[in-house]
């Protein structure tokens, strides 16, 4: 459809409106009913709907492999959840406009320049309050959660204490994870320094593990449990999770390390404390410090 | 005191001139590209003869390689740079400076390229137009080469069942096509439409410092040589972010990588100066910033970032090259230096220069879309508000590319803060873009196409950039492929597109020719959906924990790759037929008159092609930009229509 | 119609020039010719009775008149590996799945500390151990590493993990040398394993052989030279 | 150029002087804007590792120098800081060439040619002396290039001191030749006072350079983390 069989109603689009300006409410109301305004809300609701199932897929596309293995990567997918869901209606709007001007307001062609015909609307203060606004608390929004999530993940994973104290929780697991060009090694003090190039955890007991590099920038990455951290020379990098769950998992080195970089892979094995215990034994390691 | 005796007719005023030395254009007459040529590779060749020679056998530097070839392929980048840039005259303005020998308005006139026809794009021209075809042209050279790379990329990763190249020779792929996009994205607009219409635009003749314009294409032109040469000695195989201590193993090809970095730093401050400048003090009379179009402010707020931010780069290469060659250690753990270090200077650029490419393109979409709706652009000052908004935070949110690297957990939370803050001006623009099609009567040309493209691909790159913003999603998503996917969709959907279209915009008044339509668009939109296909399935791949720049990855991760080459290959393809069309239109297109899109525009009511003074006389300006659009049609009625409503209201 | 055939012209030239360069590198990348294991009877092993195979390799200090240099993926690499250490004849091997292998290292380089004292312990052999100049151990000193020949996981979850690292011990710098440099009693070793079902997997040197930052540049990151391909088929 | 007509036209483009004395300036501000950061680079390098001092490299004791053979600037002494006093000494010299310049500048505001003359002249033998100055410091640094961040850090910022040395040379053997061909003179003595302007910023980053190094030469971090070797902190 296009402007000319639209009823003039009121007039949103002056930016200081007339003394005798009708109340805001029913200023809306008229507006609403403008076609062009319904049909956009129509889409909006329309792709808002159709874009909702994003929010699952993304989920689905990071759990192929076991995720969520720990706490933290469970707070990691519900932001992702949220902010999916968040986003939604934003861009469902933009695109709606998008589709509405292609489809439902005039278009010409033709190669010599059309006559004007579009209003001249140079501004619009409802518009603009209204997306400053929308923006903002949105964008507030985020940010509230996002620092929300930041501090508890912190807590999951002991945050960063200084390389020389312990952890505060005495049963948690220390694993030195070192990185080379292009094996990881982990060593294990409390095991009487057994050392292994496979990450052995134990299920519900938190591990901590200091992160350093013998050479260049590694990450350690251990991506169902959604540890990553880098592994810089010349510096111990902390950080921590809790396994909650049983089986192999991925290891990889998320920071370009040269030829052999994409061959910097090793597998974490969750093991239940029991049976942790034992292949510390029979690996050499003796008893629980 | 020089008693100027001769006087010349400059725009109808007698100016007194200084002594003419010789011809006009003195020795600027014979040098051209192929002295520069000669100079170069003669300089380049001595250079590499002598340090040779000079080099013991056997001798090896501080890091125990072997000393020949990383001495000698310096000193031959090195003898290139200066004898390119000698050979073709770049240091006859500084000289005659030095001697006193002013130009007089007729060597002004032949340096311009006046009556010299296809030479003057082999010379060290100084008018704006002429570089900004050069630049036109150096763009497509580069950003072909870089796209041939991702091609090649492309094909190693969907190639899952076996490696194509091997590891070192794919990693110097990665690291190549890297810096030469971002090369390539950073003059894509800046270049040519900056170079060649923001001075028509205000209303100037020329730009603030022509010998400047020239030097910062040729200083361009030579690193992308420099970058080039590098490929045979090993390549960048570190990313385009050589991190160090990686970088301080790779092969000479570094010293190729750290001099194109610097030398292109350089070419790019010295063009950021020479824009600012231009904008600041050129604009015609009348020209208030209100009405000034929003196509410069973009520009100008690019050049800003650029000046400030560049010279971080540049220093780190020159302290990475000094790690090299003279064994000092900034970036060596090992020796004191700091890893850190490097990541914070590298990312001191890496941010704004994000901006530096987006800002522009954006800019010229606002340029681009009151045009093509006959309506005024949408809160004018909103959009102000937003590029200032942009710029101003630009350089507080640098260390979000260092969530994980541990160098001070405890800034992630502010950082997060300022990263998540730049969505609010970044979503002025997306409002000024869509409000200004609100209600409008679009004229469906290529251009204005294109936007629809751009705005689609910037929503995806922006929310997606929210994921990544924060921390704890970052704690997964850093390193992935997802990020690569975000910020193609950000540097390649949103910035290349929108260069697309503002290639598309402005070909009749830089080429005098209209550009083939219907060849333009099947390209565009080839890529637009090859584009999707490609970064769509990345971003899966990036989910599923795929970390970049890998060579050979679970099979879990092989579906979503071959989905990818496939849309690559087809981005390729459009892209191919988007140049295709330029190059065919640049040759047989129909004739352009002198404004083909009706703008209301300055540099549209020049002549095509523009003259070299651009204008005889200097315009002076009287109303506010994007002046189009006819008065709402419900404004008639508002009166009676309010009579009533107050009825209604009670 | 001018327009279109230019346009044409384009594309086919663009996609021309994509594939040809892509061929071209990839033949010029090609990996060294590969080196299989020969089968040579069979072996009692704690999996039982296995067919068995071997190997050998050599560790080279540097090219000389005896030993050409590897063939380098870029005829331009040579400027910067010459007179760095490389593995001979080959670094793309080729070993028989479910069978015992046994692979003899004539190692002719000299060493010393190896960063990760990991490395100097020998892992996944058949019995953890390996036998240096006759005499069977489970590691040698740190401080005497000549070269490590690693074993690691290639990125594919469908093939067995597969790690074997085996410390190939020092020549002392002042052992006694023929004309071309080598010492005339080289370190002999010796390592038997056992393969799995067939996969591919990667190997490089562990001990800081090369040249650049950390002595791990330039060979170490070039293949046919301190690191290869080890295929279990 | 006649000094009667009050407003002299720039021979090349015809618009009045003044119009590209602004030009100029603003360019000056934006180029010295461009400096500032390459200059910021170089001071945050110094501060950040002197705060650091990784793997206890900061200023490591001459005798165990490593690849000492094979640098390019051998170390001479095992003494492992610089003399502090050589820095100011060298920031004197430039402030008395900038000082020369400026009178320079005043006295052809003044329409004192001669004094132009003098001033840049002086200016530029000055800036000569320091250029010389400054390589003899640089040459005669007890460390090597090798020798930890300290010693690296010292000699980029004398590098880049010896960079603006150099163009500091060049820009007024450009305007003392000028001015002596009365380029410069009382109606046209924008570059002139440009060329101050330079100077007065060059001035201020010699004193960051040598307030670095004055200040900022033991590093406070005493107990760093020791490269590679982590169990002992578990």
């Amino acid at each position: 459809m296009s402007t000319t069989d639209v009823r003039p109603t009121g007039q949103p689009d002056e930016p200081e409106a007339p003394t005798n300006r009708p109340p805001s409410m029913h200023r809306v109301k008229m507006w609403i009913r403008r076609p062009y305004a319904r049909w956009i809300m129509v889409l909006t609701v329309l792709i808002g709907f159709l874009l909702m199932p994003l929010a699952w897929l993304l989920l689905a596309a990071m759990n192929q492999t076991g995720a969520p293995a720990s706490e933290v990567m469970k707070d990691i997918e519900q932001t992702v959840f949220v902010f999916t869901m968040v986003s939604i209606p934003i861009t469902a709007f933009v695109f709606a406009v998008l589709v509405y001007s292609l489809l439902g307001w005039k278009h010409v062609s033709g190669d010599t320049p059309p006559e004007d015909e579009s209003p001249a609307i140079r501004s619009n203060t409802i518009g603009v309050v209204l997306w400053t606004v929308v923006s903002s608390v949105l964008a507030f929004f985020l940010v509230v959660w996002g620092l929300a999530e930041l501090a508890q993940i912190t807590a999951n994973s002991y945050g960063t204490i200084p390389a020389d104290e312990q952890p505060e929780d005495k049963q948690a697991l220390i694993v030195n994870v070192t990185g080379q060009q292009w094996v990881w090694t982990f060593e294990y003090p409390q095991y009487d320094g057994l050392t292994t190039e496979t990450l052995y955890l134990a299920k519900d007991r938190p591990v901590y593990f200091n992160v350093t590099s013998k050479d260049v920038i590694h990450n350690f990455w251990a991506v169902e449990l959604g540890v990553k951290i880098d592994a810089n020379p010349g510096a111990i990098t902390q950080t921590g999770v809790t396994p909650n769950k049983t089986g192999t998992f991925n290891v990889r080195c998320a920071e370009l390390c040269g030829m052999h970089h994409a061959y910097m892979e090793t597998a974490i094995q969750v093991l239940e404390p029991k049976a942790f215990n034992s292949w510390a034994r029979e690996m050499g390691g003796g008893k629980t410090s | 005191m020089s008693t100027a005796t001769a006087t010349a007719n400059v725009f109808g005023t007698e100016v007194p001139q200084p002594k003419q030395h010789g011809k006009p254009g003195g020795i600027m007459r014979r040098l051209n590209f192929g002295t520069g040529l000669i100079g170069g590779i003669g300089l380049a060749t001595v250079a590499g003869l002598v340090t040779n020679a000079l080099t013991p056998s056997g001798a090896s530097t501080a890091t125990f390689a072997p000393a020949a070839p990383e001495y000698v392929y310096l000193a031959v980048l090195l003898g290139w740079v200066i004898g390119f840039m000698a050979g073709i005259g770049a240091f006859i303005g500084p000289i005659r400076w030095v001697l006193g020998r002013d130009l007089t308005h007729a060597d002004a006139e032949y340096m311009a390229g006046k009556d010299l026809g296809w030479k003057r794009y082999f010379k060290f021209t100084t008018d704006h137009k002429v570089v900004g075809i050069q630049y036109l042209v150096m763009t497509m050279v580069i950003l072909g080469f870089g796209g041939l790379l991702a091609m090649l990329i492309r094909t190693e990763l969907g190639v899952t069942w076996a490696e194509v190249f091997s590891p070192s020779f794919y990693n110097s792929l990665i690291g190549t096509h890297g810096i030469a996009m971002i090369i390539g994205m950073i003059i894509v607009v800046m270049g040519p439409i900056a170079n060649f219409i923001v001075p028509i635009m205000i209303g100037a003749r020329d730009m603030a410092f022509p010998r400047l314009n020239a030097l910062s294409f040729w200083l361009l032109f030579v690193a992308a040589i420099c970058l080039i040469s590098s490929l045979f000695m090993g390549g960048v195989q570190d990313g385009w972010s050589v991190y160090y201590p990686l970088g301080a193993q790779a092969p000479p090809g570094m010293l190729g990588y750290q001099m194109t970095i610097i030398v292109f730093a350089l070419s790019t401050g010295v063009a950021s100066v020479n824009l600012m400048v231009t904008i600041l003090t050129m604009r015609a009379k009348g020209m208030t910033w209100s009405r000034t179009p929003l196509l410069v402010f973009g520009v100008f707020a690019s050049a800003l970032m650029g000046l400030y931010a560049f010279p971080f780069y540049q220093y780190s290469q020159i302290l990475a090259l000094s790690d090299r060659i003279f064994n000092t250690s900034f970036f060596d753990p090992l020796e004191g230096g700091s890893v850190w270090l490097y990541e914070n200077l590298f990312w001191l650029l890496g941010h704004p220069e994000v901006y530096v490419i987006i800002i522009p393109s954006a800019a010229v979409l606002m340029e681009i879309i009151p045009v093509f709706y006959r309506k005024p652009l949408f809160s004018f000052n909103f959009a102000v508000a937003g590029i200032v908004g942009v710029v101003a935070l630009s350089g507080l949110v640098w260390a979000h590319h260092m969530y994980m690297t541990g160098w001070a957990p405890a800034v992630n939370y502010p950082f997060m803060l300022s990263t998540e803050m730049i969505s609010i001006p970044v979503g002025f623009l997306v409002l000024v873009v869509i409000g200004t099609m609100w209600r409008g009567v679009v004229w469906t040309r290529l251009p204005v196409m294109a936007v629809y493209a751009v705005i689609f691909n910037k929503m995806i790159g922006g929310v997606t950039g929210i994921y990544l913003s924060d921390v704890p999603v970052d704690q997964y998503m850093h390193g992935s492929m997802f990020v690569v996917a975000h910020f193609h969709y950000m540097l390649m959907g949103a910035g290349l597109f929108g260069a697309m279209a503002g290639v598309a915009f402005y070909f009749p008044k830089m080429t005098g020719r209209m550009l083939d339509e219907r060849t333009g668009s099947i390209g565009l939109w080839t890529a637009f959906i090859g584009f999707q296909i490609t970064f769509g399935s990345m971003f899966v791949a990036g989910l599923q924990g795929q970390p970049r720049r890998v060579l050979q990855f679970d099979n879990l991760f092989n579906i979503s790759n071959w989905i990818s080459t496939i849309g690559a290959y087809t981005i390729g393809i459009g892209m191919l037929i988007f140049l295709g069309a330029i190059i065919s239109s640049w040759m047989y297109g129909d004739k352009a008159s002198s404004n083909p899109w009706g703008s209301k525009s300055l540099e549209w009511q020049t002549p095509t092609p523009v003259p070299l003074e651009n204008f005889e006389v200097l315009p002076v300006v009287t109303e506010r930009p994007y002046d189009y659009g006819v008065p709402d049609p419900y404004q008639k009625e508002l009166d009676a229509v309010d009579g009533d409503l107050e009825k209604v209201g009670k | 119609m001018k327009r279109a055939f230019v346009t044409l012209l384009a594309v086919v030239v663009g996609v021309a020039i994509v594939a040809g360069i892509a061929v071209f590198n990839s033949v010029r990348q090609a990996e060294p010719p590969t080196l299989a294991a020969e089968v040579s009877g069979t072996m009692d092993t704690p999996q039982g009775t296995l067919p068995h195979a071997t190997l050998e390799l050599a560790v080279y200090p540097n090219s000389s008149a005896k030993v050409p240099p590897p063939k380098t993926p870029s005829q331009f690499s040579a400027n910067w590996l010459s007179g760095q250490p490389f593995y001979y004849p080959s670094t793309s091997l080729q070993v028989p799945a479910n069978s015992a292998v046994t692979i003899t290292f004539i190692q002719y380089d000299s060493g010393g500390q190896v960063y990760n004292p990991y490395f100097a312990d020998v892992h996944g052999t058949m019995d953890g151990t390996m036998t240096v100049n006759g005499e069977s151990v489970t590691g040698i000193k740190p401080s005497e590493v000549g070269h490590t020949f690693t074993v690691h996981q290639y990125p594919e979850s469908t093939q067995p993990d597969f790690f074997l690292s085996v410390p190939l011990k020092m020549n002392k710098a002042n052992a006694k040398t023929d004309k071309d440099g080598y010492p005339v009693n080289p370190q002999k070793i010796e390592v038997t394993f056992i393969t799995g079902d067939p996969g591919t997997y990667v190997w490089n040197c562990e001990f800081p052989c090369g040249d650049m930052y950390q002595e791990f540049g330039g060979p170490m990151q070039t293949r046919g030279w301190m690191a290869g391909t080890f295929e279990v088929v | 150029m006649s000094a009667e007509t009050q407003q002299p036209l720039y021979p090349t483009t015809g618009e009045p002087i003044s119009t590209i004395a602004r030009r100029a300036k603003a360019g000056l501000w934006t180029l010295i804007v461009l400096d500032v950061s390459g200059t910021l680079a170089l001071i945050i390098s110094y501060t950040y590792l002197w705060s650091l001092n990784v793997n206890d490299g900061w200023a490591p004791p001459g005798a165990d120098l490593t690849y000492d053979q094979t640098n390019a600037l051998p170390a001479k002494s095992d003494a492992t800081f610089a003399v502090e006093w050589p820095f100011w000494a060298i920031l004197g010299i430039v402030i008395l060439a900038t000082l020369a310049m400026w009178f320079g500048y005043k006295e052809i505001k003044r329409g004192n040619h001669a004094g132009l003359i003098i001033g840049t002249g002086l200016a530029l033998v000055i800036t000569i002396a320091g250029l010389v100055a400054q390589w003899i410091q640089i040459t005669t640094f007890p460390f090597g290039s090798g020798n930890g961040a300290y010693a690296s850090a010292v000699l980029l910022l004398c590098a880049s001191n010896i960079f603006h040395f150099g163009m500091l040379t060049f820009l007024l053997l450009g305007i003392f030749n000028r001015a002596r061909k009365g380029l410069i003179n009382k109606a046209v003595h924008f570059q002139a006072q440009l060329m101050s302007y330079w100077m007065v910023w060059i001035c201020i980053a010699f004193l960051l350079g040598a307030i670095c190094t004055t200040f900022f030469v033991e590093s406070p971090n005493t107990d760093p983390a020791i490269f590679g070797s982590f169990t002992q902190k578990s």
